[in-house]
C-alpha cells in the first residue's frame, strides 16, 4: 500500500459524498409514505434517529441511499426520503456491495433484520465485512422474525418457544459483534433503539468510518417478542455495559468493572473489590481484535442480563471499493477516463494484436 | 507442386500437459491469417488434470480450415495428431479411413498403453498401416535432438514436441511460417533459450517434412474469397467481453461484471479482469446471488451491470433477476450454458437452459433472451443485450454454450466509430404535476420507464420487489392494479422490437422448414447445405431472438409443410414454437456434450425432405 | 318463522387487532356443523400490523355457506359486518343491493373516518339505508353494558365486541348456539373472567336480535345432503399437513421438514412442528437452500425428506431440487404459491409458478408436479406426492396456493387404516452379477432405481450430481451415455401412472371443454355449474397431475371444438396445452391476488358456449 | 437441560455409530475408483490419512458417510469405500444436516474446499457449527479454487494475482479458525497435510468429539497455488506453532512463545528474554472462546509465515442432532416410536377436536 492511497482510505466514510447546497432538516428526509410499522415498535425510534442525524451529516439528500432485504424492518427505505431499495431477502448486501464499489458519491446505508442479515444473509454479511466495503449497515436485532410473524431468529435464545418451535428452539444464538469480528469486520458497534442519544453517537461514527461499518440495534418489536431486552434494564441484571474510548469499562452504574482474567477473558466483578485500576479502559482502534471479541463475550446472549454497547472495534483497513477504483485509476494512467473518448482503444482491442487483411 | 484440397480437418491431441490447446490454436490462426476460412473446437478434459498418460486426461483442440465459407469445426479427421496412447484410443474413431495419423512412439510405453487401455501396442500391430497413412515418429528424441544446442531441462524439452508436430502440419498444408515465428518471438521473450527450443522445435518438425519421404504428396488449401477488411480470429469468450465493452463505450456507462467463477463463464470474468483501463470493474463475489446482486446494485447506481454464469449458477440468480424484473432496472445476464441437469457434464456443451431462462422464476417474469450463431456472433448478441436492457430497462439474458465460449473463428474487425450508440436517456427532471418523480410513469409507446439515478436532485424514490400501482410506484396490492401491472410487464417486453426472422431458401420451393436457435446454427447450415448440395430444396430459419420472437416468425412457420426444429436438449424451442404457433414443429435431439453431427441431421433431413417434397 | 335460504355469504371485517379470524372461522364452524356444505375465505392485511384504523389494518373472514354443495367462497354478500370505517370502506362494494350491513358507530370517530379517507360520516348521510339494510349499533357501549359484571379492562371489553356481532348474526341464520358455548368454555378455560365476558357478549349479541325489532325476517339454511360419516372442518395448511404425517405412518419412515418461512407457507412448519409425537423432525433452516439440502440429506437416510416454501423459495431450492433429479433421491417439495414476480404480493393468491415448477432448472430435468383442487384435496394431494417420491425415487412438486391454504371446508374423516400402505422397498441385497450395487441399475418397467441406504453393509456406493453411467452410476462424460441418461431420466418421470382425466359433461352434447387445474377448481366448477343451469351444455376438465399428465388427456381435447383455459397467470397451463397436444387451447385469467370471479367467468363461458354451440 | 440429557451429550462423536464386526483395513476403505487428483496434489495425503484413521475407529464401514460439495477436494467420496455423496457446490453441510438429524447411527463426514466452504458455503458453515450438529467437517484449504482452474479464493492473500485478479486481489483473506470461533464453534482445528500423524491425531479428535467439529487443513495445490504453505517452513519463519493441551505455546523449535499482551492479545516473544513461565499454556477447553480466538490471531494471513495448528477449542455442547431427537423421545413418551403402530394415533389426529357426523 503506497502512502499515497493509505492517505486516500484514512478519508472519512463520507468524504467523496457531495454536501447539501444548504442545510437540510429531519422533515427533509420524511418520505410521502405513510409509517406502516406496529404502535409501540421499536423500528419508530429507529427510524426518527436516522432522520435526525441525516440532516446534520451535512450530505445532499440525493446523494443518500439506503437498501433493504425483506422483513419489517426493511420497510425503511419507503419512510426515508432518498433513493431507496427495498430488495430481497437477505440480499441488501450485495446490491450495496455493487453500487458503493462503483459510486463513491452516495452514502449507502444498509437496512437489515436478525433474520434478513444473520440467517439467509449471514454469507453476505462476513463477506462484506471483510472486505471492508464503505458500507453503513444498520441491524434491527428483535430476535424474532416479525414480518413472517414470529418465528425464532438466529439471535433468539435457546428453548424459544415459537409457532416454529413449539417445544423450544435449539439453535445456539449468533452473536452478531462476535460473528463480525470473527469476519475480520473494521467498525462493529452496538446499540439501542430506546437510547436515542447513544445510537445517534454510534450511527454518526458508523457513517464516519470508512468502510464497512456494522451496527447491531438492540430492537423492541412488541408484537412478536415484546420485552426482549427488558432483563437488560431488570434492576437486579449487570444490565447495559457502555463502552467509551479511552473510559474505563463498568456497569450497573459503575459499580462493576470488567476484568481480564489470566487467560485473557473478561469478567465483571465489584469496582470495590477489584480496584478501579484493574477495570480495564477501552480502546476500540486496538489493531489486534482480540480485546474486542473478548467484550462481545460479556453478553450472555441466553438471559440477556448483561450486554456490552458502544463502539467495540474502530480501526482503518483500504476498503474495497476505494482499491477497485485505484486499480482502474492505475491502469487508465493519464488516460481520458471519459468512455465516449474510448474509441480509439476500443479499435485497438477490437483488433487484437493478431490481424490480417483480405482485400 | 502441392496437391489442391477444399477443406481439411486436423486435429491435436495429447495429454492435458501436452500444449495442445497451444498448437492447435496457433494452427488455426497459420489457417485463418493465410485467408481460409476457419472453424475451431477445442476439448478439454473434464474438470481436474487426470493422471498423466491417461484417458481421462486427453485434450484436443480441432481445426476446420477451408477455402470456401464453413460453419462448423467438422467431424471426420483428415489428420490426427495423438502425442500418447490414451490420445490415440480416444481420437482413433473419428479419424477417416485413409486419414493421416502422426503419433508420438516414444509415449507407447508399456505404462502408457495400460493407463490407455491397450493391451498391445497398437503401433507396432500393423493394423493402422491399413486404414490410415502412420506416421509414427520418436517425437521425444527428434525433438530433444533439435534443441540440444539450448540446454533446457529435460521436461522444458518435452514441452516444445508439440511445436515439432505443428512444424510437420504446417509443412503438410504449405503453411508460411513467418507469423508463427514472430509469435513465438513475442510470447517468449522474455526466456530467450525457452523461444529458441521453440523455433528450433518447429523448424525441424518442418524440415522433417521437407526432407524425409514420410509423406507422398503435400496439400495446399487456396484463401477463400472474403469480404475485404482486416480479419482477427477470435473465441466466443472473447467476442462476448468485447461486445459487453463495446457496449458501454457506446453507452458511456462503466462497465461492472459480478460473476462467480464457473466452468465454461469463468473466461468472460478473467477476459473483463484484463480491462481495467477501460474503466471495467470486476467484482468476484461469493457466490452466484452476490455475484447478480452486485450488478444489480451497479444498474441502479447508472453502471452497466452485467453478471456471467453457467446453468446451475442462473438456477441460483433467478430470485434476484426477478427482483430486476419488478424493479425494471437494466441487467444483463450471460448464462454460458453446459451439460445438466445438476453438475451434469461441466466442460460440455448443451443448450438446455432456454426453457429456465424464460420461465425459471416465480410469477409472470417476462425477460428478453438473445442467443448468438457463432463464436464471432457472440460480439453482437451481447452488445445488444446490452442495448435492449439499458434503453428499455429491464434484465436480459443471453444464452450462450460451452461451444461457442471456446470455439473460434475469423472475424472481420468492426469499425469502433461506427458502433450505434446507446442512449441510457437517464431521467432529470419530474415528470409528475407536483414536480415529483413517478418511477413507473411509462413511455406510451415502449412502455418503457423512466430511470432516475441516485445522486439527481428532487428524484428521489423508492422501488422493490413489492408490486407497484401502476405510474407513481409505491407498494400496492390492489387487485386490479396488480392485474394491469402483470400484463403491462408483459406487453412492454413484447413490444421490443426485433428483426424479422428470414426464410432461407435459395431453392424458392422448400416445403420443409429447419428451425435453430443458438450454436447448432453451424451444424445446421452444414446439414442444410449438403441436403441443397444434393439438388434438394429446403428452408433455414436461425432464430437469434428467443423472446420475444420475431413478429414474422408464425407466418413463416406456417408456409411450411413441415417444421424441424433440431437442438441439443430434448425439444425446449420447439416447445415454444408450438405452444405459440400451434405449428407440428418436430424436435430432433442428440444430446452428448458436443454440437449435432452434420452428417446425421443431413441424413434426417433428407429422408425428411423427401417425404414432404415427394408426397 | 324463518325464512328459508338456499345459499349465503357473510363476511366479518375489521380491524385486525378486532378478532374477525376468530369470529368468521367460528361462523363457518357453526354452519358446517349444522350440516351445511361451506367454503370460507380469510383475507390477512398485507404483512405488518398496519395503524389501528387504517385501510391496510383492514382484516376479513368470509363464510359461505349452502344447503347443498358449493365449491367457493362466494362472491356478492348477503353480510357484511364492518366493525370500523376502514372495514365498510374496503368492503361494502361487495355487499349486494339489498343486503344487511352491520355496523359499530362507535368506531366511526373522525379519526378513524379520516384514516379510512371518508370526509363525512356515511353512517349520518342516510345513502347507504337506501341500498342496504343498515343495522348499525354501538357495539361498544352495548358490549361493555353486558360484560360489566365481569371486571374486565377496556381494552379486554373492547376484545369481546366480536362475540356480539357472532351471536347477532348467529342469530339471524338461526344458528345452534351450544357447540360455540362449549367452545368458548374450553378456549378461555384457564381465564375465567374472559371466558365470561365472551359468553354474556354472545348471549347479548344474540338477544339483540331477539329482542329488538331491527330484523324483519330471520333465516334458515337446511342441513344438505351429505355423504354419512364423521366431517370436520379443514383448512388446506392442515389438509397438507396431514397428508404428508398420513404418507410417513402410510410408508414407516419417519417424516423430515426442512422449511424456511415465509408467507403462506410458514403454516405447514407451525403445524408440522406440533407432531414431534408422531416423530415428525422440524428443522427451521438459516435459508431454503439450507432447507431442501437437509431434506434431501434425510431422504439420503431414508426419512420422508420434505421442504415447504412460496415462490421466491423454490427458485432458490432449484439448484438442490436438480441434484435431487440427478441422484434420483425421493424429495417432496410442496410450493404454497402466491401473487409474484419477486416478493408481490405476498400474502395474495396466484398460481404462475407452474412453469418455474416444471421447467426451472438448468438442463433437462423432469419432475413430477401434483396441485390439489381445494383445500381438502391438499390431504390427497401431499399423500399422493409422497408416494410418488418414495415409490419412484424422484423429487416431486406440489403446488398448492395462498387460497387453499387459508381457506377452509368441511371434509369427511378418512379411516386411517384404509390408507394406502406405501413401500419403499429399500434395497437390501447387492444386485450386480460380482456382488456389487448398481445404484442405477433400473426395474425395466417403471425405471425406478433401487434405493440402498447408508448403514446397508455391502451396499456402499457413491452418488452426486455429474452425470452417471448407466446402470452402474459411474461419473461418466460419454457422449452417448448422456443422451441415454436425459433420455432415461425423462422416460422415467413420463412412465409414473397417473389417473385417466374426467370429460365432466351430464349433457353429452358440450362442444366446449373448459380446463382447469389447483385451486381455481372452485371457481371453474361454480361457473360450469351456472352456464348449465342456464341450460347449455358445457364440459369440464380438471388436472391434478400436471406431470406427467394424463394418458387420455389428448383425446379429450381433441373431442372440444373449443378449449378454454381459466387460470391465475398468464396462461402457462394452456402453453403447455398447445404445445403438447396441438389444440387451440384459449387462455382466460385474471390475475388480481385472489380466486377467479364466478360471475365474470360464468359470463365469458356463456358467451363462448353459445359461440360454439350455435355457429 | 437435565442432567440425564447433558451424560448422553458428554458421550463421543461417534458413540451411536455400529461397530464394525471384523476389524477393518485401510483397502477396506478404498473403492475401485481411479484417483484423479494432480501428480502431487496435498489432497492425496489426506485420503490416505482418512483410509488409515477409519479402520481404527472401528465403526462400521457401511455406517461411514461422506457428503462433499464441489471442487477438487470435493471429488473425495468417489475414493472412500463407504456411502457418499458428491452434492453441489457449498450445500454438503445443509445435505449432511437433514442427514444427521435423522441417523445418529452414522459417523458423517464433509469435505469441502476453501471455496466451497467459506465462499459460497460460508452460511451454511456457521449456521451448522452454531447449531452444532454432530458431524465432522474436513476443509481443504489451498487458498485457490483448483477445479476452475486457479481463481483466488476467500483464503487467498490480499494482491494475489490469478486469472480473475490480474492487477491483484482486494479482499481480505478470511481466517476459518477466527470465523468459527466468532460463530459458536465447539471444536476447531487445524492441521496441515504433510503431516500425517498431526492430521491423523486432529481428525481423531475431531471424530470422537460429539458436535460440529470444524478441521482446517493446509493443503498444496502444485497446479494452481504451489507453495501456498512454504512460508511457513522457510528457515527464516516464526512456523508453525504446535497446540497440545497442557502445554505451553511454543514456536521456532522452542526458541520463541507464545505470551499474552495487557490488552489480551498474543505475540511471540523470544523464551529466553520472557521466561517460559510467561509462555502460556493451552487449554483448549475454556468455556470462553477469547484465548482460542486469541491464538487464531497469530496466523498472518497475508504473508502465512507463521500459523498454531492443533486443536484451538473442544468444548461441550448439545448438539442440535441429539436435541432435536430428545424432543421427539420427549413427545412420544411411552408411545411406540414404530410408525406402522401409529394409526390410531393418526386416526385422532385427521379427526381434531371438532367433528360431526352425518347420518
Ligand atoms: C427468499 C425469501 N425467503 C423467505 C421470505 C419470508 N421472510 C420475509 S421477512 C423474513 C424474516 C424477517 O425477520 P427479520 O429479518 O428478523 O426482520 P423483522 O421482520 O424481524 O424486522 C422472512 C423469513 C422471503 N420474503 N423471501
Ligand atoms: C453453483 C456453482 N457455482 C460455481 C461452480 C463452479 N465451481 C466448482 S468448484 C469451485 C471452487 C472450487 O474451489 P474450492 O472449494 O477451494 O475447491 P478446490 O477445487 O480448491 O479443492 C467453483 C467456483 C459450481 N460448480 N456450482
Ligand atoms: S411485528 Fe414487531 S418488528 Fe414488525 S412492525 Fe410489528 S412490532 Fe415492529
Ligand atoms: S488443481 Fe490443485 S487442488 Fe486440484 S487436484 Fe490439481 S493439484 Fe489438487
Ligand atoms: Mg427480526
Ligand atoms: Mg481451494
Amino acid at each position: 500500500m503506497s502512502e499515497n492511497q493509505d492517505q486516500t482510505h484514512a478519508q472519512g466514510g463520507l468524504s467523496k459524498v457531495p454536501l447539501s447546497a444548504t442545510p437540510l432538516k429531519r422533515k427533509d428526509f420524511t418520505s410521502d409514505q405513510e409509517v406502516r410499522w406496529c404502535p409501540g415498535c421499536g423500528d419508530y425510534a429507529i427510524l426518527s434517529a436516522v432522520q435526525g442525524l441525516l440532516p446534520e451529516l451535512g450530505i445532499a439528500r440525493e446523494n443518500t441511499v439506503v437498501i433493504s432485504g425483506i422483513g419489517c424492518s426493511s420497510r425503511f427505505p419507503y419512510y426515508l426520503n432518498s433513493y431507496g431499495m427495498h430488495s430481497i431477502h437477505g440480499r441488501a448486501l450485495t446490491i450495496a456491495t455493487g453500487l458503493a464499489i462503483t459510486r463513491p458519491d452516495l452514502a449507502i446505508m444498509v437496512i437489515t433484520g436478525d433474520g434478513d442479515a444473520l440467517s439467509i444473509g449471514g454469507n453476505h454479511l462476513i463477506h462484506a465485512l471483510r472486505r471492508n466495503v464503505n458500507i453503513t449497515i444498520l441491524l434491527f436485532n428483535n430476535r424474532i422474525y416479525g414480518l413472517t410473524k414470529g418465528q425464532f431468529s438466529p439471535t433468539s435464545e435457546v428453548g424459544k418457544i415459537t409457532k416454529s418451535s413449539p417445544a423450544g428452539s435449539l439453535d445456539t444464538p449468533v452473536n452478531a459483534v462476535s460473528l463480525a469480528l470473527g469476519a475480520e469486520a473494521t467498525f462493529v458497534a452496538r446499540s439501542i433503539d430506546a437510547d436515542r442519544a447513544h445510537l445517534t453517537s454510534v450511527l454518526r461514527a458508523a457513517f464516519e468510518h470508512r468502510g464497512s461499518s456494522l451496527v447491531e440495534i438492540y430492537q423492541n418489536c412488541p408484537i412478536f417478542n415484546d420485552g426482549a431486552w427488558d432483563a437488560l434494564t431488570a434492576p437486579d441484571s449487570e444490565g447495559v455495559i457502555r463502552l467509551e474510548a479511552g473510559q474505563p469499562v463498568l456497569a450497573s452504574g459503575g459499580r462493576l468493572g470488567v476484568v481480564q482474567a489470566s487467560d485473557g477473558h473478561l469478567e465483571l466483578a465489584p469496582v470495590s473489590e477489584v480496584g478501579l485500576e484493574k477495570v480495564i479502559v477501552h480502546d476500540p482502534t486496538a489493531t489486534d481484535p482480540t480485546r474486542a471479541f473478548a467484550l462481545s463475550r460479556l453478553t450472555d446472549s441466553g438471559l440477556m442480563r448483561r450486554s456490552p454497547i458502544g463502539i467495540f472495534r474502530k480501526v482503518d483497513r483500504p476498503c474495497y471499493d476505494d482499491l477497485s477504483r485505484e486499480q482502474i485509476a492505475t491502469a487508465q494512467g493519464r488516460v481520458s477516463p471519459d468512455l465516449h473518448g474510448k474509441t480509439s482503444q476500443l479499435q485497438a482491442l477490437l483488433a487484437g494484436d493478431d490481424t490480417w487483411a483480405v482485400s | 507442386m502441392a496437391e489442391q484440397v477444399s477443406r481439411v480437418v486436423v486435429r491435436f491431441a495429447g495429454d492435458s500437459g501436452d500444449g495442445m490447446q497451444l498448437t492447435g490454436g496457433r494452427f488455426g490462426t497459420e489457417a485463418a491469417r493465410q485467408g481460409n476460412d476457419i472453424v475451431t473446437l477445442p476439448d478439454f478434459p473434464a474438470e481436474i488434470r487426470a493422471p498423466q498418460g491417461s484417458i481421462a486426461g486427453v485434450s484436443s483442440f480441432q481445426v476446420h480450415f477451408a477455402d470456401r465459407d464453413i460453419v462448423t469445426p467438422g467431424e471426420d479427421l483428415d489428420v490426427l495428431v495423438a502425442m500418447n496412447p490414451a490420445a490415440l484410443k480416444v481420437h482413433l474413431p473419428s479419424l477417416r479411413r485413409g486419414g493421416i495419423l502422426i503419433t508420438d512412439s516414444s509415449e507407447f510405453t508399456k505404462r502408457n498403453l495400460t493407463h490407455a487401455g491397450y493391451q498391445t501396442d497398437p503401433l507396432t500391430e500393423g493394423v493402422l498401416e491399413a486404414s490410415y497413412q502412420l506416421v509414427s515418429l520418436d517425437l521425444t528424441s527428434v525433438t530433444a535432438e533439435a534443441v540440444a544446442p539450448f540446454g533446457l531441462k529435460r521436461k522444458a524439452v518435452a514441452r516444445t514436441r508439440n511445436m515439432f508436430a505443428l512444424g510437420l502440419v504446417s509443412w503438410l498444408y504449405s503453411r508460411d511460417m513467418a507469423p508463427t515465428r514472430d509469435w513465438l518471438q513475442t510470447r517468449f521473450a522474455a526466456q530467450p533459450e525457452i523461444r529458441d527450443a521453440n523455433l528450433a522445435a518447429l523448424e525441424a518438425g518442418w524440415n522433417y517434412g521437407e526432407n524425409t519421404e514420410t509423406f507422398a504428396v503435400r496439400y495446399e488449401v487456396a484463401p477463400t474469397t472474403q469480404a475485404p477488411g482486416r480479419y482477427r480470429q477470435i473465441s466466443g469468450s472473447r467476442a462476448t467481453a468485447l461486445g459487453l465493452l463495446a457496449a458501454s463505450v457506446a453507452s458511456g456507462l462503466p462497465l461492472f461484471l459480478g460473476a462467480y467463477p464457473i466452468t465454461p463463464a469463468s473466461d468472460l470474468l478473467h477476459e473483463l479482469g484484463k480491462r481495467k483501463a477501460f474503466g471495467v470493474q470486476t467484482f468476484q463475489a461469493e457466490d452466484e446471488i452476490a455475484a447478480v446482486g452486485a450488478a444489480l446494485g451497479a444498474s441502479f447506481g447508472g453502471a452497466l451491470g452485467v453478471t456471467t454464469t453457467s446453468g446451475p449458477g442462473l438456477a441460483l440468480k433467478q430470485e434476484m433477476i426477478n427482483l430486476a424484473v419488478m424493479t425494471e432496472l437494466p441487467l444483463v445476464v450471460i448464462d454460458v450454458q453446459r451439460a445438466g441437469p445438476s453438475t451434469g457434464m461441466p466442460t460440455k456443451n448443451e443448450q438446455a437452459d432456454l426453457l429456465q431462462a424464460l420461465w425459471g422464476r416465480n410469477g409472470e417474469s417476462p425477460i428478453p433472451v438473445i442467443a448468438p450463431n457463432s463464436p464471432a456472433d457472440c460480439f453482437r448478441a451481447a452488445f445488444e443485450a446490452c442495448r435492449i436492457a439499458l434503453t428499455h430497462r429491464t434484465p436480459v439474458i443471453m444464452l450462450s454454450d460451452a461451444y461457442l465460449a471456446n470455439g473460434s473463428e475469423p472475424w472481420m474487425i468492426p469499425d469502433a466509430t461506427a458502433l450505434p450508440v446507446i442512449d441510457p436517456g437517464f431521467a432529470t427532471l419530474p415528470n409528475t404535476e407536483d414536480g415529483g418523480f413517478a418511477p413507473y410513469r411509462r413511455d406510451p409507446l415502449t412502455l418503457d420507464r423512466p430511470w432516475a439515478l441516485p445522486g439527481t436532485p428532487d428524484l428521489q424514490h423508492r422501488i422493490g420487489g413489492l408490486e407497484k400501482s401502476d405510474g407513481m410506484g409505491a407498494v400496492s396490492y390492489d387487485g386490479n392494479n396488480h392485474d394491469t401491472m402483470v400484463r403491462l410487464r408483459a406487453d412492454h417486453i413484447a413490444r421490443i422490437p426485433v428483426s424479422d426472422a428470414v426464410w432461407d431458401d435459395p431453392s424458392g420451393m422448400a416445403k420443409l422448414a429447419v428451425v435453430g436457435w443458438g450454436s447448432t446454427w453451424g451444424s445446421i447450415t452444414a446439414a442444410v447445405r449438403r441436403v441443397r448440395e444434393l439438388g434438394l430444396p429446403i428452408a433455414q430459419i436461425h432464430i437469434r431472438n428467443l423472446n420475444p420472437l420475431p413478429a414474422n416468425l408464425g407466418a413463416l412457420l406456417r408456409r411450411a409443410d413441415r417444421v424441424i426444429v433440431p437442438e441439443i436438449n430434448l425439444g425446449q424451442f420447439a416447445t415454444i414454437l408450438r405452444a405459440k404457433y400451434l405449428v407440428d414443429a418436430r424436435s430432433w435431439s442428440r444430446i452428448r456434450g458436443m454440437p449435432l453431427t452434420v452428417s446425421e441431421l443431413t441424413e434426417y433431413l433428407l429422408s425428411e425432405v423427401e417425404e414432404v417434397q415427394h408426397v
